[in-house]
């Protein structure tokens, strides 16, 4: 059969036959999948069955950020992580269940989690970037260097009883180094055209002030897993939530898809020239402080 | 003579409000609401944001609005679309319009 | 605060902080999450995930009905289970997953699985029971058992990029024990009023012969999870799935929840008297291959 | 002499197969369609059903009809509501009704 020419072994070939079987997925989609790479930011109640989706898919490697470490209160939705872990570093922690569930998986640690610092650097290095973190002024961080990077952001968040889910990004606007001119091709918005301004402090819950029904977290991460394999396996656009967004009321039982805005011509991050301010050059002296002042962004996230 | 009087008309309109900003309005996430307007005059909806928070905002208005437009992390929906796509604060609100402002989340 | 009243220790209170905060379900709600039982029937795809975030939850005990052994193809979706598991039965397997991470949890195995044997008996011991079977044939039998025992049943399915939720019989049928008329009370519809018969066996298709996407079946299983939670907390049946279904199409970013019918009276199940024939003294001499016979429900599942 | 026909119209309305029947007709997931009927009558979900099954299906029509109904595990949705809610095979197909068609999942 076909999948024999993807360079896939019998091993492979077993473990990975409900994907093979899958119309629209088949022996092409696994190969994509298993030569790419993924980077999850945050390995809290989204990131942990994100992470141990995609291990369980086969994604060639997944990149792991995240500067905390297991504390009791997170077991209550983190499933990757376990009761022996607590005080183990997230990383560490998410890695082992990763490697448990599948062995060939390579995982790359970013135990500093990201910052302006490194941002750039790492997002460049994955096909595509999943946003799991509790945190807004992360949130931004990781918004700019996709769209410095050129790659897509499977964004999720959830607080109490909601979810939302939503992908950035996608097709990623021109990058600077592309010839083309910076934003003037068709691309998916980002998360800066959708909120140019950070929120208020006080407009802002995050799980550890107001709570988090366990599997809700859980049910938004794996979407995100499912966002992110379509991906890698080509899908495009129109068929992921890009410019459209999920709204998940668990409390009540609703859920519904909304139309988002096109991308925004003056975006800092994605827009044309001169609106994009914000670079590969210039992200590091971009002042995400001063930006969130005032708002709860500048808060370390749990 | 004749007394000239300004005639009002109301206009129906279905609000729902999520992500915690029902919190602001009494923990109720879903209002039917009766919005007078002149008549002859189409209802924009800065118009209707400052009726909302005037007539059924019960705490903490900067939490809703800034200024003359909705604050910034609030998700302003039309129908199931970004009101980014209906001319924004210009929008003209319609008879049994259905318009959502949801808070957006930052957990994970 | 007022938790401490709910007799959980220091510990407790730290490990579910993030649900005592919460609005709607606190200190009362995590009471009776503790005190509760959830039957799981299929440890699979669906299973694995519903299992993880219930522990993880801290429901008091949690019954895992399955006969199957872990075998490498389910690897790539089944997260509870791991590499070094296949072999093992899939519910010592679930069982372990779930003792990792909340050692409170006590795990009953029912290693045969549903049948009609043991169907009434076990499904009476649990406050609720989740379908997480691959098999149309042990799907009628658990909602039969449910409609006798008077338990809600949380039913998900999923294959290829499609997947679909509901809860049957909540608020349940009245049972034969009741000394109200049977059937006509208010109640939920149940599976057999949605479907009094089963579909040919060319209709169906099965995770086996037509594939599935990895983590489409972990977004159903989590929002199980949500739902099997709610209930057991005491949320009424309108803020849950019953009498409505979620529809998702994962391979177009498309969901939707439509309104099913009403119960049916003369359902053999949960109707009135004299229709519902399907009791506690005939489910066991009930013929479900007859049933089933010339549709796919006779089929061993997965 | 005046000839006597029997005029027809056209009602539009958009189908949606799901759940694995969108492999009956040819892998499309939406068709709007124009169903003819005679002007003055209502056209019957039961009519509906013949003429899909006439019309549109590419193969095996005994995996969506059984019969004059819909086959076993096919769920009907009215505008999102169960056809049993809607009279079922009674249901008079209104201009611009959503119908979707889905095939129950057995899969876990
Ligand atoms: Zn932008
Ligand atoms: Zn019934």
């Amino acid at each position: 059969p076909l999948y024999y020419s993807c360079g896939m072994d019998q091993h492979a070939i077993q473990r990975y036959s409900r994907h093979l079987l899958l119309r629209d997925f088949g022996a092409a989609g696994q190969a994509r999948l298993l030569n790419s790479s993924v980077l999850i930011v945050g390995v809290g109640g989204l990131g942990c069955p994100a992470l141990l989706y995609l291990a369980a898919a086969g994604v060639g490697r997944l990149g792991l950020a995240d500067f905390d470490v297991v504390d009791e209160s997170n077991l209550h939705r983190q499933v990757a992580h376990t009761e022996g872990r607590v005080g183990m570093s997230k990383v560490l922690s998410g890695a082992a269940s990763a490697k448990l569930l599948n062995e060939s998986v390579q995982c790359d640690l970013i135990s500093e989690g990201i910052t302006p610092s490194n941002a750039v650097e790492v997002v460049s290095s994955y096909d595509v970037v999943i946003d799991c973190t509790d945190n807004p002024r992360v949130r931004y961080i990781v918004n700019d260097a996709c769209c410095i990077a050129g790659k897509p952001l499977v964004s999720a968040a959830c607080v109490q009883m909601e979810g939302q889910l939503s992908v950035y990004n996608y097709p990623p606007a021109p990058t600077a180094m592309d010839s083309s001119p910076v934003g003037d091709a068709p691309h998916g918005c980002c998360y800066r055209c959708m909120f140019p301004s950070a929120p208020p402090a006080a407009g802002v819950e995050n799980c550890s002030d107001a709570g988090v029904l366990g599997a809700l977290p859980g049910v938004l991460g794996c979407m995100q897993a499912v966002e992110a394999v379509k991906i890698v396996a080509g899908f495009p656009p129109e068929r992921t939530f890009a410019g459209r967004m999920l709204l998940y009321d668990g409390h009540g039982a609703l859920l519904r898809v909304v139309r988002l805005r096109n991308p925004v011509k003056h975006c800092l991050s994605c827009g044309s020239h001169p609106h994009r301010t914000i670079t590969r050059q210039t992200l590091l002296s971009y002042d995400y402080d001063a930006f969130c002042r005032g708002s709860m962004c500048s808060a370390r996230g749990p | 003579g004749s007394l000239e009087i300004q005639q009002e008309i109301m206009v129906n309109v279905k609000l729902e409000f999520g992500g915690g900003l029902e919190l602001l309005f009494d923990n109720q996430k879903k209002i039917s609401a009766e919005v007078p307007n002149d008549a002859g005059n189409k209802l924009k909806i800065g118009t209707l944001l400052s009726w909302i928070r005037d007539n059924l905002l019960k705490e903490r208005p900067e939490l809703f609005m800034q200024g003359d437009t909705i604050r910034p992390g609030v998700l302003v929906l039309i129908n199931d679309c970004d009101w980014e796509l209906c001319d924004g604060m210009q929008y003209e609100v319609e008879e049994g319009d259905s318009i959502v402002f949801i808070s957006t989340l930052h957990g994970g």
